[in-house]
């Protein structure tokens, strides 16, 4: 049995960023289905907030008003006191993290850049050309190979080993060996990133099937507000592949099947450069109405007027993307878009120091819901929350751990977690029926994407929670045809589906429950917001009968809660 | 394993490298003098049709101490950059990197071998 | 680390396979090659005229001239020219990449490098037939 | 052409079960916009559940899905089918000189050990400043192309010196210490020259440039390594300052 003190799962942002905390004070070890470097984060273009007030524009700019707009955007969903937290230690982690040489892009004195971003009232937006998260990634990793902190590759949380209201450790597969193998702890965090592959049309990596945050889920740890899911307006027709706002920014449009701009009808000022949910829900509309590109479910984002070599010097990125992944080059052809599942602003309960109601057990990043982002993030406050809540959970993990009398309890608990996790993985592995879970997967992302995508009804969203029980019970008949040990992809694969089926209902409870429009989540039979019934996040336990939800309270400390316009 | 590369920083990585560079260069020079030296001086153009070289004529220009450090120079340089070359590629391969030792000592070996052979071989050339 | 399987380093669809090697790899082999041809050469000809100077004098050298100029020596030669020449042009091309020149243009450096080679071999194997077939080949 | 099957030959080689790696051949059916890493999910989804390979971002920049496709070491979720139709069979192969794990997928322990050796982080000048250091964007420059490496090991394994000699560092390796050497930031140059000056560093390199023709990022590693090499030489004749930046 391998032993830390302290386990981080997940090697991306959130979670190197806590390892590193925690590291010198305590053994840590993190554990990763891949690579650091190849985790999701890297795939971040735009940049991080902070309010360091390097923009000329931005001089008078403060953590008060970075705050503000982040409480503004969240649709008074997010918990302020995490708000103000987060955005009076924006600045050092930021400074931080450059000083490990994290290459920010610089302004002509050489200070960190900014740039104008959605929602907020400065360019607050540190970026690294359009590689932000790339490069932040690289840097974390580099210091954790610096700081010598031992990293289990390709293993993969398969279970969470709970003993009575303590986190005894985790049981992971190792992908290379198959084999199970148990990770004893004084404390896990668990920084496992998004869910987004629940749904059809994602922006998120392969990988971000939120797979330690179901495994925890289905042990009990309750997840918050999993309703408030981000759909971005332009992602690339077919692979979902994100296509920066930038391209709107420098004056691209969106047109339909009729040739016409359609934004014109739903934001005549802003046109192409309303804010993303808007956009979002005006492309939808077309789409909806039967105006795609040829009936299809795609517009187009036209930047042939903006001329060969602007598109060249302002956009080069985007333009490699749609030749290297539709064969459409942006100088001659529009490029095919469509909204896409892009973050989920719920996650694991968690407080502002990331610790769940299990000892010892915290979560930080993306699978995380301190709720900073309440039911609308703003583009760039996520590289944010990984690194600020990272490091503060790292540091409540150390705490936790040096203030424990007693060390190496719960042997019980884990030997029998680990027959648990044993039987489940045979189980999987002996099952040969006639179901194909790849093809079950497929029908429950297109369920979740078509039913409770950006626009909610009740009617299609209780259709929804039936096929999603369908699925789950069609579930039982899969078969995993590789029965064999090293790097097997179809039975993890087939293992995740489970846990996706699990948050995807707990998803689609959610959104039912709330009989309202707030952020991102919006109903067609509900379309105000109702602060007096539904100012409180979404509770969703997992029990034995099924999905419990329960509510509790907003956080507000000074921003009283008002119609949210732009 | 990172000891190790640290360890071994002070050889003569650079330095080989460098006068590979250097001599390859100056056996460019030494290489064409030889070659005209060896078959377009003298001999075809005063007799005409007397293409092949001659043992008097080689060692009459012998006598001449500038052709003695041509010649021997050369075979300085073709030894530097032919056996510093060769180290390269042993030292492309596993197998020897885990003998440098005994590449380097080798190689220096048959390169001062090489050099009193050659000696040898310009003697009756230089006392004739 | 080993080589885990040979089939995999020399397999069709491998970097090594020739149809897959791309410019700068050519070169290189071919550098690697020659050079390795000139060491050997280096020693024969030191091997063929100690034969001479360590025999009986001046005999046994214009003897040796004379084995010389036989097609196969004279086939070898030819041979000669052309690695030196490769060998000598490439090896100018990667003193200019050392040089930091051309590094961006290395195909083009090769091409042209190749182009001297070129003109260099042709001037030199007509210098050897002069001098070996002074009257023309005859 | 959009239409119609391209078969694909992948090689399979399962290490706990088999002695030698095998082709096996596919048909995928070609949809439009298909790339490699499509075609290798259609048969894991519903040809042969026992394939396997790595896959994350499936955009190109996390470096999981590197292989030799068609005799060129690509990324598979870059390299789109059509260009093969018609082309016969399309072989599809893990990365040469590695370790595989299974199949298409490598152990690429080997590489970041290399990665590990060259001190892969900045060291940054002391003292630290309250807020960022500064640099200039035209100090940022040098260090604006080797930063894009996601770390693919292209490089690296189509680098048949580093398949000879294990203990080279490598492209990628050799590329990563340039980039912290090139930094305004950084303060241990002198450290920095003293592992790639060594026999196992740049002196490895005989511009093959196999490097440069597989990077999934056009980037030049056999620049950053010529660089290095010009470095270590005016290291040697005229002492430190030639590190100066
Ligand atoms: C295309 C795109 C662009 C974005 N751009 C921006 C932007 O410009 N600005 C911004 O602020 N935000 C942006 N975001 C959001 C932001 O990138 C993510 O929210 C953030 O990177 C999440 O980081 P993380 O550390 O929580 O998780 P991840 O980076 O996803 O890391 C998850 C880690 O967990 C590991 N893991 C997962 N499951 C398991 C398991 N079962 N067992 C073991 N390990 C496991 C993985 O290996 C991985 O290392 C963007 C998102 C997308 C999709
Ligand atoms: C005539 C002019 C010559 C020039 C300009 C020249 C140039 C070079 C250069 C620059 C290299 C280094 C290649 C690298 O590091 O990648 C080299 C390597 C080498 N040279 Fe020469 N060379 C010449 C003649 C010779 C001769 C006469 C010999 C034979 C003794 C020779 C044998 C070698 C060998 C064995 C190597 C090592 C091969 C390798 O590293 O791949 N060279 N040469
Ligand atoms: S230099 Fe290019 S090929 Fe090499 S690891 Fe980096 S991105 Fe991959
Ligand atoms: S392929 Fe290898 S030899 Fe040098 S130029 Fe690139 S590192
Ligand atoms: S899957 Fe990330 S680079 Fe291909």
């Amino acid at each position: 049995m391998h032993y830390h003190k302290i386990l981080v799962i997940g090697g991306g942002l959130a979670g190197l960023r806590a390892a590193i905390e925690c590291a010198p004070k305590a053994d840590t070890a993190i554990i990763s289905q891949v690579h650091p470097v190849r985790s999701h984060s890297g795939a971040a273009q735009g940049g991080v907030n902070a309010p360091l007030a390097n923009n000329p524009e931005a001089k008078d700019d403060t953590w008060e008003k970075h705050a503000f707009d982040t409480i503004k955007g969240s649709d008074y969903l997010a918990d302020q006191d995490s708000v103000e937290y987060m955005t009076k230690e924006a600045g050092p982690c930021i400074y931080e993290i450059e000083h490990w040489g994290c290459p920010f892009s610089r302004t002509d004195e050489g200070k960190i850049a900014q740039r104008p971003f959605g929602g907020a009232g400065y360019p607050r937006t540190c970026f690294a050309a359009d590689k932000t998260g790339m490069f932040m990634l690289h840097t974390l990793w580099e210091v954790s190979v610096k700081m010598n902190i031992p990293l289990y590759e390709d293993r993969v949380m398969v279970d969470l080993v709970l003993d009575g209201d303590t986190c005894r450790g985790v049981i992971c597969l190792n992908l290379r060996t198959g084999e199970l193998e148990p990770f004893m702890a004084e404390a896990v965090i668990i920084a496992s990133g998004g869910s987004g592959q629940i749904y059809g049309r994602s922006t998120n990596a392969l990988i971000s099937t939120g797979s330690a945050q179901s495994t925890c889920f289905r042990r009990g740890v309750p997840l918050k507000d999993m309703e408030f899911v981000q759909f971005h307006p332009t992602s690339l027709f077919g692979t979902n592949i994100l296509m920066t706002e930038g391209a709107r920014g420098e004056g691209g449009y969106l047109v339909n099947s009729l040739g016409e701009r359609f934004m014109s009808k739903y934001a005549s000022k802003a046109m192409e450069l309303a804010p993303r949910d808007i956009v979002s829900r005006s492309i939808q509309t077309e789409i909806n109405e039967g105006r795609g590109i040829d009936g299809k479910d795609f517009v187009h984002l036209d930047l042939r007027h903006l001329g060969r070599e602007k598109i060249l010097e302002r956009l080069p990125g985007i333009r490699d993307l749609a030749i290297n992944f539709v064969d459409v080059d942006p100088i001659e052809k529009p490029v095919p878009i469509q909204p896409g599942q892009h973050y989920s602003m719920g996650g694991i309960d968690t407080d502002v120091h990331g610790a769940t109601k299990f000892k010892g057990l915290y979560a930080a990043g993306e699978c995380g819901c301190v709720s900073v982002h309440g039911a609308n993030r703003l583009g760039g406050n996520s590289l944010l929350d990984t690194v600020v809540f990272g490091k503060m959970s790292g540091r409540a993990a150390a705490e936790h751990v040096l203030g424990k009398a007693k060390l190496k309890e719960g042997e019980g608990a884990m030997n029998k977690c680990l027959r648990e996790a044993k039987a489940k993985i045979d189980s999987l592995l002996a099952r040969s029926g006639t179901e194909n879970h790849a093809d079950i997967r497929a029908e429950m992302k297109e369920t979740m994407i078509k039913k409770v995508g950006i626009y909610r009804d009740k009617a299609p969203m209780e259709e929804a929670l039936q096929k999603i029980r369908e699925l789950k019970e069609r579930y039982q008949r899969i078969t995993v045809q590789n029965k064999g040990k090293s790097y097997n992809v179809d039975l993890f694969r087939a293992f995740e589906l489970e846990g996706m089926l699990d948050v995807a209902e707990a998803i689609v409870v959610g959104a039912l429950n709330r009989e309202e429009s707030r952020g991102a989540h919006s109903r067609l039979d509900f379309k105000e917001r109702d602060d007096a019934k539904f100012l409180r996040h979404t509770i969703a336990t997992y029990t034995a009968k099924g999905i419990e939800i329960s509510y509790s309270p907003v956080k507000i400390t000074k921003y009283k809660p008002e119609a949210r316009r732009y | 394993m990172s000891e190790q590369i640290v360890a071994t920083s002070k050889v003569a990585g650079t330095w080989a490298w460098f006068l590979q560079r250097l001599s390859a260069i100056l056996l460019v020079i030494f290489l064409g003098i030889h070659l005209y030296a060896a078959h377009f001086m003298g001999v075809s153009a005063e007799t005409g049709d007397e293409p092949l070289l001659s043992y008097e004529e080689v060692s009459l220009r012998l006598d001449q101490v500038l052709y003695i450090v041509v010649d021997y120079g050369m075979l300085s340089m073709v030894l530097l950059h032919g056996l510093n070359g060769l180290r390269t590629v042993m030292l492309d391969f596993d197998m020897f990197v885990r003998r440098r030792k005994l590449v380097d000592v080798g190689l220096w070996v048959v390169g001062i071998a090489t050099m009193i052979w050659g000696i040898v071989i310009l003697w009756p050339f230089i006392t004739g | 680390m080993k080589v885990s399987s040979f089939k995999w380093l020399f397999g069709r669809n491998s970097e090594f396979w020739p149809t897959n090697m791309k410019t700068g790899m050519w070169a290189w082999v071919g550098h690697r090659l020659t050079g390795l041809v000139l060491v050997a050469y280096v020693f024969l000809h030191l091997a063929f005229i100690s034969t001479a100077s360590i025999g009986e004098g001046g005999s046994s050298f214009d003897a040796l001239m004379e084995t010389t100029s036989k097609p196969l020596f004279v086939a070898m030669d030819f041979l000669l020219v052309i690695v030196v020449i490769y060998h000598a042009m490439n090896g100018f091309r990667v003193v200019l990449f050392d040089l930091g020149v051309g590094i961006r243009r290395q195909k083009l450096v090769f091409l042209a490098a190749m182009a001297v080679s070129a003109v260099l071999i042709v001037g030199g194997l007509l210098a050897i037939w002069h001098l070996v077939f002074p009257n023309g080949g005859a | 052409m959009t239409e119609g099957e391209i078969p694909i030959k992948v090689q399979r080689f399962d290490p706990t079960a088999d002695k030698l790696p095998y082709w096996q051949t596919f048909n995928v059916k070609l949809k439009p916009g298909m790339t490699v890493l499509d075609a290798l999910f259609e048969v894991l989804n519903h040809q042969d559940g026992t394939l396997g390979f790595r896959f994350c971002c499936r955009a190109g920049v996390c470096g999981s899905c590197a292989m030799v496709i068609g005799g060129k070491t690509r990324l598979a979720c870059e390299t789109q089918m059509s260009q093969f139709m018609g082309k016969g069979d399309l072989m599809i192969s893990p990365l040469p000189h590695q370790k595989v794990v299974k199949d298409l997928a490598v152990d690429y322990t080997h590489f970041f050990d290399r990665i590990k050796k060259v001190k892969p982080y900045l060291v940054g000048k002391e003292p630290y400043p309250e807020k960022e250091f500064i640099q200039l964007p035209k100090e940022r420059t040098p260090i604006n192309e080797p930063i894009d490496c996601i770390l693919c090991g292209s490089c690296t394994s189509a680098c048949t010196m580093a398949w000879t000699n294990s203990d080279y560092l490598g492209p990628a390796a050799l590329m990563k210490s340039y980039r912290f050497l090139v930094d305004t930031r950084d303060s241990i140059p002198e450290q920095r020259m003293d592992i790639v000056e060594s026999e196992s560093g740049v002196w490895r390199c005989h511009t093959q440039f196999n490097c440069v023709e597989v990077c999934p990022k056009k980037l030049n590693p056999t620049e950053a390594i010529q660089r290095m090499k010009i470095k270590a030489v005016k290291r040697k004749l005229f002492g430190k300052r030639a590190l100066k930046k």
